[in-house]
């Protein structure tokens, strides 16, 4: 008689086999949620495309976002600034209508917010327009995005397209600048 | 590999769909809300997102008028600063002051007008508009006015100044009613009424405890609820803090510690309401030795005959050693100052208490004396003082309206039916007023009475000025402005009386659409009347520049030359205090004073107030008895114990808490609990110790003797854990609040600079 | 910035004890208990501005209230000469405290500022440094805690609202701290001015017994005041090394 | 104990143990029903609603934020102190009658330790990032700090859990091939592989002898480490009665003694419900007992010595924490706990008292409370009172907590209930060792004996 | 042909006998399965030495080695100032090493125990199941019928309850 750990292997081999494409299959429908489902350039209620407006027509950003240099929070252009052009411009497109719709009855856009930083991040758009970090950096290059995308940062600066943005994103970048106290907990924490 | 069956196969595909379908799960529970991005139909000019905008007011909180400057964030009030530019609070603010931002965020504000549908006090209520209200009201008024029954509508509103005050007045007189009262709890009528007698001042003179050396208080707890509590704190740091010569020393005089008292260098119990007499013997004893100012001795000596400091002692409970230390301090140290107030002055004997301290003041050469007690000029503004309603008044109102003289009540802010002894019968009262209005924005114990509500904004939300009172040596006025857009269907006092008057139709002689409009009216006169040098900008420029410091001032001082005549030095004399209720059946002696935290009971629905402890016994959130340990030993209590505090006129259930600092005779409780409307922060909470005080006044301002009640403790053999936040308020010899002589004001090097920072590995 | 350099700058910066020394400020507070009377403005003041959250009786009566600074007081002798002596005590900010070495995560740690901080979202609730500080002024989150609309509205954006599990206490009011070095870039000063920037307890003392300011500063008021031959501090025995200097009261 | 074996062949002993594994009856289901019932009630159920409502269900408050938590944390790591090193101690002195018992006296061991880590998730606040405490790459460039006391624990429970567990199955790899050749389906197979095809050949042997060696004396080292370490939780405070030189012995022989005591309790039960009366004697109590007195007389030395240095150091800061800890709220709990662990023990200085049954098992059983007490005292007398007075407090347990407390002694039954069907709860070969191997016959001459 | 004959013992004197002779006899070193470690079998078949000693030895030494490493070098790459303590911290630093240490020392020990005693078994090797029971067996492996022959004198001659022959080895 002769023995060994193989018979035993061999019986469990289907019940192995089993688990493993299992496993298998959620890599594979997370994977396939995080690709497809993903809510990185969600539905907007006006499809405004930022293609047209920074990219093609050159408007800078701060035209809109006025507040980017001298407060916290970048700012969202208020709807009578948006009428404020499209009074003239592109009156007939359907979404400028659906804008105008708005306006008449003096209702806000509820915009769907792409780039949210959680609540316990402390983020100041002034300090980091002041220091001239180009807007792209961390939004990507929104101005050929027809809908906007989160954009992540590359150590190496390039910007490619992903789903989340990491601390590790805002550490690298102020090892680099050599940021004062920038990897303090308390410099992006709040 | 096994060579797979159907079987086998159909398994493996059912694993792996069910593992698919938990990683897609997985993944769907991992991603967050969506957040949604509301931009501005119109971006507002004033303020932009992210950043906080400042706004200077004032505070409404209790009458001393602090400037206060309020932090918002996206319209949105965040906080409550001192205004520093206002020299009253010069930046700093009370933790009350503070918390008006819950008066304004308050979950139970009143959001809508509304007309009563059931029975009184059954708060049965519906929602009506605003025209509506007004219409109803406005057509009430003008059939009374047209009858010429105009003094039959009464206004009763809280303690304001400044020109609402104005406008009430006008109003009602427009209306031809002299039945305007201005009631607060706590209004100092004895102390006008001292100084009036006195020194013949109708303003209250500025106390100047910042230079004083001594201070002799005779019960004011001036760090909290006396006059002007703020301006007061920072006269005590500062003279607490001084740097070149000796700091300033403070004594407290009363039968319980008060947070004064605590702060004080010496606290001298004398039994409740001898603190008159107590001045008097002081007094006595500076003639005697002759160190004092002004001459006729002989008037002097005579009029104090009868307070030598021996008899003095013995009916005040204060050693006759001390008493004549004090004296000596009080005469020797310059400049010195005396005050009174608190219970002391609110007693059968108020008044005459504050003249003796006024004598001792005057004795000792500190009138119109820096750090000692100058006179104010007359406040900027107001025509003249507005007429606060003393307790016999409000006894009056309730008599007319039991008379069925009264037919239309409004009342504003206050709530007498809460701060009023159940023995005034003023609830009763207002069963035969056909139509109370209340304009108060909370459904406190007066308002739920009403038959209509008005609701008003709180103060934050609407246009105001105030003359502070008090004062601080020069003339002083605030606005306070609009800091946020209201929250609901409110509208300022001020532009609902506005609303009234034109629907009446006196347009003629209140012009004005709007309290800002008034307001700024009322300024240019102020602006007319103002030194050149003001007058050199246009009236514009001066009212932005107004808005934008939220104060104005004008150093002009009042006069500092007084001489007491003769047959006022005669009339000197302080009564022996009394009491309602024998000493037999009521052994106690009943000490209601205002709680820090709710004041007369206007706080209790602020759950900051509610939550910050009790500065002397640590309590949140409940009221209690003090009692002085060797008592609660005899009576067999111990921290918890429900007791029933009974006098002649009712009784109160409080729990016991042991008092250190309070005389074994006596026993106190904070007012300000006990409210059975208020709020979800207020209601059923603790208890009232006014609804049990007898109806005594002083004689001569009808003012009500709040500390001239006995009552006797009968235990409930219950007990509860009394909430707190301290644990042992001893320290055990450990050291921890370390003491040191009267040295070390003076800046060296020896600090702690010296202390070497520890190797550590 | 490599990982090499990084490291060598690590080990230059924090080889010795005692590098504290080189930081860029000391953020020291004085209470003068002489001037305290213990008016509780203070408490009012940090609760508005640190979103403290309210904690309700019941809570209360089991002991779980949260005031990241509170007034202490002790008693001394008896009637008549009873003497009630107020100590507001609020996070000691210590060079060598003993809540940072013992927290598992780093989710407190001294910062640049000389600060004690608390990293709310990196806390794991082990409640340990409440244990090891010896002021007991670590208050822990036992739930979550809820405002009664609208009393939400008076939250301070610039503070988080700590949510069940979390350890919190006073900062010193650093968002203050942060504003104020923003406002001191924006005029190209390397250095916050004195008096600058204050806690919010500070700021609200009725009777200016707090003063706050940097150590380093020796013209500044707090450098003053911890000079002052009253100063001491705080079971100092326990060899924390404070930042928060008392003056002691004076017995007239 | 040859004496009382001799009548015992190996067949026998390999029949009872096989048997004790492979026959169940009804009464071990319900039993494991009722154990595992409890558990889920009393420990999972109240620990998800705090989960959900946060630490508040507990009677945790300010100052006193630790609570009974970590009193059971302790008693658990400390149950868990004699097991594996009791065994090892004895393997290495190899000292015959630990072999009878020191199986299950390990499993004893390891899952008092698993319960111990469990209640590490129970006690923390934000339980769901508790991994952020084990040193791991992670994109915030994040790492714990290696300073804190805490992280020691994580790292010397986390090694002592892998010891242990490595400990007991090395040692029966053995048994387990023995019990693979008689068991027949998914025991075969599993056996077949927690076995990893064990020959019992002489190379084998002579590998287990030693690396089972090297791993007893790695392990008695962690032993006394991990519950040293556990005492710094409290001792590197300063928080007064706690800050104690004393602390790390004092934990470590107070680990040892309850360990040992629940040793006893188990003996007790095994040797009465899985019928191994012929393998568990009175030879074994009567050592265990022995080894108790002793402990208990150490420990109440330390004990005595710990009030003696927070009298002697003549603060105020000590002076109420004694008074309060010996006459305060929770003075009967202490003089309770007294009673239990130094005086009762004194019983035991007779040898009729340690040699029989029941007696043994209920003072067992009574030093083990008066162990669990002690915890709770160390944890509820010093937090409260610290040096401000002020902000002095009061803490006792909530319902939560008690069920919790409760039920994590049914999830130790429910596991060692599981073990004692999957391992082999009596070591076979070494009981095989102690025994008389069978004697050659006479006839045939021992030709070809190295000369 | 090469074939496997184990004899069965009833005691393991002899079978330690028998190993004996037939190592004398210039077998292969025959192998023993015994149900209980066996008494002076080195001096039968000669000493033995196992490698472990080394695997728990550096096991040791590296789990030490990087525990401190681990515990200092994160440290400062991010460094967090505590207590203010130096950023290498010998006493506590110390302590993690300590358990590392341990830690290594207990895998390395295990992985020892497996290379040294080639376990777990892969390959199928012959066995005796009453080896584990209460037998003692000897095998040895025989090149040719000779061979066998004289293996199965030294077993009878020995005393063996059973001769078994267990065909090829694999």
């Amino acid at each position: 008689m002769k023995i060994s750990i193989v018979p035993a292997l061999k019986v469990l081999r289907p019940a192995a086999l089993l688990v493993l494409v299992a496993v298998v299959g959620l890599g594979v429908g997370y994977w396939s949620n995080a690709t497809f489902y993903t809510d990185t350039s969600p539905e907007q209620p006006i499809a405004f495309s930022h293609q047209i407006h920074a990219g093609e027509n050159e408007i800078p950003c701060m035209y809109c976002h006025t507040q980017a240099d001298r407060s916290p929070s970048a700012g969202v252009p208020s709807v009578s600034k948006c009428v404020g052009c499209h009074n003239e411009v592109a009156t007939e497109q359907p979404q400028i209508r659906l804008l105008m719709s708005y306006w008449e009855n003096r209702e806000p856009i509820p915009w769907i917010k792409v780039h949210d930083l959680p609540d316990f991040v402390h983020f100041t758009h002034k300090r980091h327009v002041l220091a001239e970090i180009e807007c792209q950096t961390c939004h990507g290059a929104v101005e050929t995005m027809d809908t906007v995308r989160l954009a992540r940062r590359n150590i190496d600066g390039t910007a490619q397209y992903d789903h989340t943005w990491e601390m590790r994103l805002c550490l690298d970048c102020h090892r680099e600048n050599e940021v004062e106290n920038g990897t303090d907990c308390w410099t992006c924490h709040k | 590999m096994p060579n797979i069956d159907r079987r086998e196969f159909l398994k493996l595909v059912g694993a792996g769909g069910v593992g698919a379908g938990a990683g897609f799960m997985l993944k769907e529970s991992k991603k967050d809300p969506t957040e949604y991005l509301i931009p501005y139909v119109v971006a507002p000019e004033d303020f932009s997102s992210g950043i906080a905008t400042w706004y200077n007011s004032v505070c409404s909180m209790c009458s001393a008028g602090c400037g206060i400057s309020v932090r918002t964030r996206e319209g949105r009030a965040k906080k409550i600063e001192g205004n520093p530019s206002h020299p009253v609070n010069q930046g700093r603010l009370c933790g009350m002051g503070q918390a008006g931002l819950q008066v304004l965020y308050n979950p139970d504000r009143i959001t809508e007008p509304l007309l009563r549908t059931g029975e009184r006090g059954a708060m049965s209520f519906e929602q009506i508009t605003w025209e509506d209200g007004l219409g109803q009201l406005a057509e009430r008024l003008e059939l009374l006015r047209a009858a010429r029954r105009g003094n039959n509508v009464c206004l009763l509103s809280e303690g304001t100044n400044g020109h609402l005050a104005q406008l009430f007045e006008s109003f009602m007189r427009q209306l031809g009613s002299n039945r305007l009262h201005h009631y607060d709890f706590d209004h100092p009528h004895t102390l006008y009424a001292a100084n009036q007698g006195f020194f013949g001042q109708d303003h209250l003179p500025y106390y100047d405890l910042q230079n004083t050396r001594l201070l002799l208080s005779f019960g004011a707890d001036y760090l909290t609820n006396w006059i002007s509590p703020l301006h007061h704190s920072l006269g005590f740091g500062a003279s607490r803090q001084r740097q070149e010569e000796e700091r300033g020393r403070f004594v407290q005089i009363e039968p319980r510690m008060s947070i004064s008292g605590a702060a004080a260098d010496e606290w001298v119990a004398a039994s409740p309401g001898t603190e008159g007499i107590l001045a008097l013997g002081m007094a006595n004893h500076m003639v005697s030795q002759g160190v004092y100012q002004g001459a006729d001795r002989a008037a002097w000596s005579a009029a104090l005959s009868d307070y030598s400091p021996s008899m003095v002692a013995e009916q005040t409970g204060v050693s006759e050693s001390t008493i004549t230390r004090l004296a000596d301090d009080f005469a020797g140290t310059q400049p010195s100052l005396a005050i009174g107030g608190g219970a002391a002055a609110n007693h059968s004997n108020g008044v005459d208490m504050l003249v003796a301290v006024n004598v001792l003041n005057y004795l000792a050469g500190n009138v119109g004396r820096e750090g000692g007690l100058l006179f104010n000029p007359q406040p900027a503004g107001t025509v003249s003082r507005p007429h606060q309603a003393s307790y016999r008044s409000m006894l009056e109102l309730a008599e007319a309206a039991q008379q069925g003289e009264i037919d239309v009540l409004i009342i504003n802010g206050t709530n007498p039916v809460f701060t009023l002894p159940a023995a005034a019968e003023f609830r009763e009262a207002l069963d035969a007023i056909p139509l109370v209005v209340s304009l108060s924005s909370f459904f406190d114990e007066t308002t739920v009475l009403a038959d209509l509500i008005l609701p008003s904004n709180s103060y934050l939300e609407s246009w105001g000025d105030n003359f502070p009172e008090a004062g601080v040596g020069f003339r002083v006025g605030a606005v306070s402005q609009p800091v946020v857009s209201p929250l609901y269907n409110t509208r300022a006092t001020g532009d609902i009386i506005l609303s009234l008057a034109q629907r009446i139709g006196m347009s003629s002689t209140i012009p004005w659409t709007s309290m800002e409009e008034c307001i700024k009216d009322g300024w240019r006169r102020i602006y007319e009347q103002g030194d050149p040098q003001t007058l050199a900008q246009g009236f514009e420029e001066f009212w932005i520049s107004l808005l934008k410091a939220g104060v104005w001032g004008e150093t002009t001082t009042g006069t500092t030359s007084f001489e007491p005549d003769q047959n006022i030095i005669a009339g000197i004399g302080v009564a022996a205090p009394e009491f309602s209720g024998s000493e037999q059946d009521y052994p106690f002696i009943l000490h209601p004073y205002l709680s820090p935290n709710f004041h007369d009971g206007r706080g209790a629905n602020l759950p900051w107030m509610q939550e910050r402890p009790d500065p002397m016994t640590s309590v949140v959130y409940g009221s209690w008895v003090e009692l002085n340990p060797t008592t609660a030993e005899e009576l067999g209590l111990i921290e918890g114990d429900l007791v029933d505090i009974e006098s002649p006129h009712g009784q109160v259930l409080a729990p016991v808490f042991i008092y250190p600092a309070i005389m074994p005779n006596v026993i106190a409780m904070p007012i300000g609990q006990g409210h059975s409307e208020y709020g979800r922060y207020a209601k059923d909470r603790g208890a009232n110790p006014l609804e049990i005080l007898s109806p005594q006044m002083e004689p001569i301002t009808g003012n009500l003797a709040t500390s001239a009640t006995r009552v006797r403790l009968v235990a409930t053999g219950r007990h509860i854990d009394l909430v707190k936040t301290s644990g042992t308020s001893r320290d055990l010899g450990r050291n921890i609040v370390q003491t040191t002589g009267d040295e070390g004001h003076e800046v060296s090097d020896a600090g702690l600079n010296s202390i070497p920072i520890t190797e550590l590995t | 910035m490599s990982l090499f350099s990084r490291f060598m700058d690590g080990w230059r910066k924090y080889r010795k004890p005692g590098y504290y020394d080189e930081f860029d400020y000391h953020w020291t507070m004085t209470v003068d208990l002489d001037s305290c009377t213990g008016c509780e403005a203070c408490m009012t003041a940090c609760q508005a501005e640190n979103n403290i959250p309210l904690v309700g009786e019941e809570e209360l009566a089991k002991g779980r209230e949260i005031q990241w600074i509170r007034i202490e007081r002790y008693w001394e002798g008896e009637y008549p000469n009873a003497k009630l002596n107020f100590m507001p005590m609020m996070c000691q900010h210590c060079d060598a405290a003993p809540c940072e070495t013992v927290c598992p995560v780093s989710a407190t740690y001294h910062n640049q500022d000389g600060l004690n901080t608390q990293i709310y979202n990196r806390c794991i609730g082990t409640r340990s440094c409440a244990v090891y500080c010896p002021y007991e002024v670590r208050y822990f989150n036992y739930y979550n805690h809820h405002w009664d609309s609208p009393l939400d509205q008076q939250l301070n954006p610039d503070v988080s609202v700590r949510g069940k599990g979390v350890m919190e206490k006073c900062t010193f009011c650093i968002q203050r701290i942060r504003d104020a070095k923003d406002l001191a870039k924006d005029d190209d000063r390397r250095r916050v001015r004195d008096g600058e920037v204050q806690p919010a307890c500070v700021q609200s003392c009725p009777t200016k017994a707090l003063t706050f300011g940097d150590r380093k500063d020796t013209e500044s008021q707090v450098y003053q005041s911890m000079n002052n031959p009253r100063a001491y501090k705080v079971l100092d025995e326990l060899n924390t090394d404070s930042s928060v200097v008392y003056l002691k009261k004076v017995d007239a | 104990m040859e004496a009382e074996n001799n009548k015992l062949g190996y067949t026998d002993i390999h029949e009872d143990v096989v048997r004790s594994i492979v026959v169940t009856g009804p009464k071990y289901y319900a039993t494991l029903a009722t154990a595992g019932g409890l558990a889920l009630v009393c420990f999972f159920f109240p620990w998800f609603y705090q989960l959900y409502y946060g630490i508040g269900a507990a009677g945790m408050n300010h100052p006193g934020v630790w609570g009974t938590y970590l009193a059971s944390f302790i008693f658990w790591i400390g149950l868990s102190h004699s097991g594996t090193l009791l065994s090892c101690v004895l393997h290495l002195t190899n000292s015959s009658w630990r072999k009878a018992m020191y199986r299950s006296a390990e499993a004893m061991t390891l899952f008092s330790l698993v319960v111990a880590a469990t209640y590490v998730f129970v006690h923390v606040g934000r339980p769901w990032f508790a991994h952020w405490t084990f040193p791991y790459p992670n994109q915030w460039e994040l790492w714990p700090n290696f300073r804190s006391p805490l992280l020691f624990d994580v790292m010397a429970i986390a090694t002592y859990l892998t010891g242990s567990t490595i400990f007991i199955y090395m040692g029966s790899i053995p048994d387990f091939a023995a019990v693979r050749d008689r068991t027949v389906g998914w025991r075969n197979t599993m056996y077949s592989l927690l076995s990893l095809g064990w020959r019992g050949t002489d190379t084998e042997w002579h590998r287990l002898h030693w690396a089972y060696t090297f791993l007893a004396v790695l392990i008695i080292p962690l032993a006394v480490s991990v519950h040293s370490i556990v005492s710094w939780d409290f001792a590197m405070s300063i928080v007064p009665g706690l800050h104690q030189t004393i602390f790390a012995p004092y934990f470590v022989v107070g680990a040892i003694y309850s360990g040992t005591a629940g040793i006893v309790t188990v003996m007790f039960v095994l040797r009465k419900y899985m019928g191994f009366e012929q393998y568990i004697t009175k030879l074994h109590f009567d050592n265990l007992g022995k080894l108790l007195l002793l402990l208990s007389l150490l420990w109440t030395y330390i004990n005595a010595i710990e009030l003696f240095t927070g009298w002697y150091s003549g603060t105020s800061d000590e002076y109420e924490q004694l008074s309060f800890k010996l006459f305060g709220f929770y003075a009967p709990l202490y003089w309770e706990m007294i009673l239990f662990c130094a005086v009762a023990p004194l019983l035991m200085i007779s040898k009729r008292f340690r040699t029989s049954f029941v007696p043994m098992l209920i003072l067992s059983i009574a030093i083990n409370i008066g162990m669990y007490t002690e915890r709770f005292l160390i944890v509820a007398t010093s937090l409260p009172r610290q040096y401000l007075p002020d902000a002095w407090g009061f803490y006792a347990p909530s319902l939560v907590e008690l069920s919790i407390m409760v039920g994590s002694f049914a999830v130790f039954t429910t596991l060692f209930l599981i073990f004692v069907k999957i391992f082999p709860s009596v070591s076979m070969y070494e009981v095989k060792e102690t025994m008389e191997t069978p004697k050659l016959k006479p006839a045939i001459p021992q030709a070809g004996s190295p000369a | 042909m090469t074939t496997c004959v184990v004899g069965l013992f009833h005691d393991p004197q002899s079978a330690l006998a028998a190993a004996g002779e037939l190592k004398n006899a210039g077998f292969e070193t025959p192998e023993l399965m015994s149900p209980v470690p066996i008494e002076g079998v080195e001096e039968v078949l000669g000493k033995k030495k196992s490698i472990i000693k080394n695997f728990t030895f550096f096991g040791g030494l590296i789990g030490g080695i990087s525990g401190f490493t681990l515990a200092s070098v994160t440290a400062i790459l991010y460094p967090h100032p505590v207590g203010g303590r130096p950023i290498i911290t010998i006493p506590p630093y110390l302590i993690i090493t300590y358990e590392l240490t341990i830690l290594f020392g207990i895998l390395f020990t295990v992985l020892g125990f497996f290379i040294s005693s080639r376990l777990p078994a892969i390959r199928n090797r012959m066995y005796v199941p009453e080896a584990a029971v209460d037998k003692f067996a000897v095998a040895v492996t025989c090149e040719n019928s000779e061979h066998r022959s004289r293996a199965d004198a030294i077993f009878n001659g020995a005393g063996a309850e059973q001769i078994r022959d267990m065909g090829e080895e694999d």
